[in-house]
């Protein structure tokens, strides 16, 4: 699915990521945690083609991103779903049209999925919101609506940055096991998050394996969660 | 963005969905829809200006084709012999394409302005007038007035064309001021529509990002704005069309006095000339935003 | 927005944290500055037109003034008695201010183009003119007819005034189209310097936002925003009027040809009216921002 | 300081917060919890003048807010410290900029409290990310640049909405003492926050109460933390 090889990363100023290689298998669950500012958004940026790696090689779906063209990018992402750490909406279209909005500009009709996105929406709580515009959102209902929005498509690869920072507990454990059905369902599933708890109460649902960002490099990190 | 077919069939059959994912920019669209339609509407006036003056230096121009005037000053008996002399003379004179005696009714219509209709032509020793109308070669003036003063006495020659050129002249140069204005409204209009596409995709970062994130294609985000902006232009420009010539129609002709001023409007096809304004505007508009969004989605990742 | 004197110290004084706290605005503040300037532009060649036609009016509207002549068309020894007895009649004529027989050389320059110069007026019968210069209220054209037809059977009374006072109609109405185009260009200015600063408004409802939030008072955003616009409204117009003024003067003048199309350019103090435009446009565009901004600002919170 | 007598707000539809009566006492610290969508970022922002009840009396400093002219409104943000949740800058500025921007508003000049302004970003750990952009910042670093701007006026009152959403735990401790310090200078502090844990942190160094909005009511939460 995507395989990232040696890869470094540089905003500019001295390397921020250093020889990373990791490999999403189809089908596995991924934490991605380390302190802030570490690199967590960077290297979720790095998986999607938001990035180019400043050295080595990233693969999506087998081909090297570097060889993509700018439409290639467009269509390896209607394959990945996001969840963007400062959640992003388009203010002047209701809650139900931004969550069915990769359906509309892949060009299939929104009325085909109708079925999908009114469950969708109950299993995040947001049927009765589902009128209002984003900006009448509250923050926790900000991120349930990134969260529907990016697996609207079942995308083979879900990428969720901080997908629970501003929800309470309840709401994140539901929304851990509506990530953990998807990994069920075969999908690959990578979070970033700081919160130590949730990954905790993610291996009881699921063989997830860590990853922890520290001094420039990934490691897997052991039993000591 | 590539230009193929399918683009441009595309942004002609437009798509409801694309159309509604960006949203409506508000002030930045009235401001394209008004610059469109009041440059169009002061490019009507230079249209009219500059097809007035283009109509007026046709007619000095023919005129300045009879450049010439033959005055025959010759006692009443002498005058109809010398004017067959004078005309034979011009008949052999290379560069005259026709020469002609002008009739008495001619010469009274001429000088009613300053003797009044009833002028008795016959008792008075007036001049004959023989017109000259010269190719475009042009003759050698002061050839021929040698060869006339050797031939016939009493032959004057006039040459009009010394000082209606400069007038002919400036009557062009009036004209291609006219088009100048009318070219450079039209290169405003690009300017002004580019700058606001832009300022449009600037201040539509944010729903570019968000569409790029969930897996829209350039094109299709290239062409919602493409699609806004050139109808705005074209919608615009034709509003302003429609005012300015009614503006022009409505003008006061000034009755029946001939003359530069009364003529500052359109005749015949002329009237048509201002409906060239909205495709062109609306094409300039579309080659415009295009580029704009090209540029500008080419820069944000 | 309250508009004392203090804020408006304060908006020419500036304030340099207040002006980096406002985004530079990009592509809205270029399309300002491009507007102002082409609208000042065309708004010169409006002035230049509507003063052109304006002295043109004047001159012809002098002319007006002396609108009428009498012929003298009388037997050689007959021509000065009656000459005499026509200007008694006129100057117990009301509404007459003033009449004169012109003299030989002037005839004689009046008939040149028919004629030519070397023209024998004693041998040939042609008739005296007498100018006739009206009051403002004018004279009873068919009253003196009748008087003259009684009192000097050779005159003949031409009035000009007729053929000419709708050529000078007409130039007021040419002087009047430049003045309205010219106020059609400032104004179509307001409206564009009002949307663009909506536009930017809009586009900066972030930055407002944390403005307020932070504890910024509406007329320290406001004026950062008008500050702005009235400063590019001034420049961008200042350009415009210089470029249009060059233009206007580097176009060919026809050499010394008379007549309306060489006239198309400024003349004495005509030449200071184009330095209007650039405080017009920016006290317009002053108002403009202000207006937008303290709306805009109303409906946000 | 800060007042609600008998609060109501409706967004339009039904009423979301109904007769709330809560006082902030001058060096008084609460926090505010309650599950998404319960309205903890409504009734903040109803404390700083940013909503008007629909019913009820919001009085800010002894002034009812519905007696403030505009300018007073911005005079009272002066001494208002506000996290929002979605954590908003200029983003053409950079972040030391942006941090001082309430000084710069206020008409003092950014370079007198230049020491103050080393010494916050060094407490926030942000030192070596002054100079950059806003949207150059990862998640937690824009969280804790957000926190330096609002108390850098050293205001009567700091309102944070979710202040450590998108830090990890060390960094949430860390700014949780800023705040806690600030307190015991005697400035008033709330915080609404879903995060339990940081309560309890809490509870250990200071005298807190706990709010918690249930059923549009405002409950004073018991020992159940
Ligand atoms: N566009 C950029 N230009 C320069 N530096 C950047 C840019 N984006 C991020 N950075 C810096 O790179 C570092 C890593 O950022 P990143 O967003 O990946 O961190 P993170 O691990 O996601 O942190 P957090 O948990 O706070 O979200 C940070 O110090 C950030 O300031
Ligand atoms: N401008 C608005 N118009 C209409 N409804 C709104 C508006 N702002 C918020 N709401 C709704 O009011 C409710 C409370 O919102 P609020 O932001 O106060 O919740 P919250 O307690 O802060 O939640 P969270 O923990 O998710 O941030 C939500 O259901 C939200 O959708
Ligand atoms: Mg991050
Ligand atoms: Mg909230």
């Amino acid at each position: 699915m995507i395989e990232l090889e040696n890869v470094a990363y540089s905003y500019g100023g001295g390397e921020l990521l250093s020889d990373i290689s990791v490999k999403l298998a189809p089908g596995s669950f991924h934490f991605l945690t380390g302190p802030s500012g570490a690199g967590k958004t960077t290297l979720l940026k790095l998986c999607y083609g938001a990035l180019l790696p400043t050295a080595g090689h990233v693969r999506l779906f087998d081909r090297d991103v570097r060889s993509l063209q700018r439409d290639d990018i467009a269509k390896v992402r209607r394959r990945v779903g996001v969840v963007h750490q400062d959640v992003q909406f388009l203010d002047h279209l209701p809650v139900s049209d931004n969550v069915a909005l990769p359906l509309t500009v892949s060009g299939r009709q929104a009325e085909t999925a109708n079925g999908d996105l009114t469950e969708l929406l109950a299993w995040v709580g947001l049927t009765n919101r589902s009128d209002a515009m984003p900006p009448e959102l509250s923050g926790g209902e900000r991120q349930r609506a990134a969260l529907a929005r990016a697996v609207i498509m079942s995308p083979d690869v879900v990428l969720a940055d901080e997908p629970t920072g501003n929800v309470d507990w309840d709401m994140s454990q539901r929304l851990l096991t509506l990530l953990v059905e998807l990994n069920k369902m075969g999908k690959t599933v990578l979070i970033a998050t700081h919160d130590l708890s949730l990954i905790r109460a993610a291996k009881a649902q699921v063989q997830a394996r860590v990853l922890r960002i520290s001094n420039r490099r990934v490691q897997l990190a052991g039993a000591d969660l | 963005m590539k230009f193929d077919l399918k683009t441009l069939r595309a942004l002609v059959a437009g798509d409801r969905y694309a159309d509604r994912v960006v949203p409506p920019t508000g002030f930045t669209a009235q401001l394209t829809l008004f610059v469109s339609g009041a440059m169009a509407f002061l490019a009507v006036f230079a249209l009219a200006l500059s097809l007035a003056s283009g109509r007026l230096a046709d007619r000095w121009g023919d005129e300045l084709a009879r450049t010439a005037t033959i005055r025959i000053v010759a006692p009443e008996d002498q005058r109809a012999i010398q004017t067959n002399a004078a005309l034979q003379v011009l008949s052999t004179t290379p560069g005259i394409a026709d020469a002609r005696a002008l009739t008495d009714e001619e010469q009274q219509a001429l000088l009613a302005p300053w003797f009044g209709q009833d002028l008795p032509l016959d008792t008075l020793p007036v001049p004959r007038l023989i017109e000259i109308e010269a190719t475009d070669q042009g003759f050698d003036v002061t050839g021929l007035r040698l060869r006339l003063a050797a031939e016939v006495p009493g032959a004057v020659l006039d040459d009009h064309g010394r000082w209606r050129a400069p007038l002919v002249s400036a009557a062009q140069r009036l004209r291609l001021l006219g088009w100048t204005v009318a070219l450079l409204i039209v290169g405003a209009v690009a300017a002004m529509v580019t700058l606001a596409a832009n300022a449009a995709l600037a201040a539509n970062a944010q729903v570019i990002a968000v569409l790029r994130l969930v897996g829209a294609t350039d094109s299709y985000i290239a062409n919602a704005f493409v699609r806004r902006f050139t109808l705005r232009a074209l919608v615009g420009s034709a509003v302003g069309v429609v005012v300015g010539v009614l503006a022009v129609w409505l003008m006061p002709s000034g009755g029946d006095t001939p003359g530069f001023l009364t003529g500052l409007g359109f005749q015949g096809v002329g009237w048509l000339v201002p409906l060239l304004l909205p495709p062109v505007c609306g094409g300039v508009a579309l080659f415009a935003t295009a580029y704009a969004a090209s540029r500008a989605l080419r820069t944000l990742t």
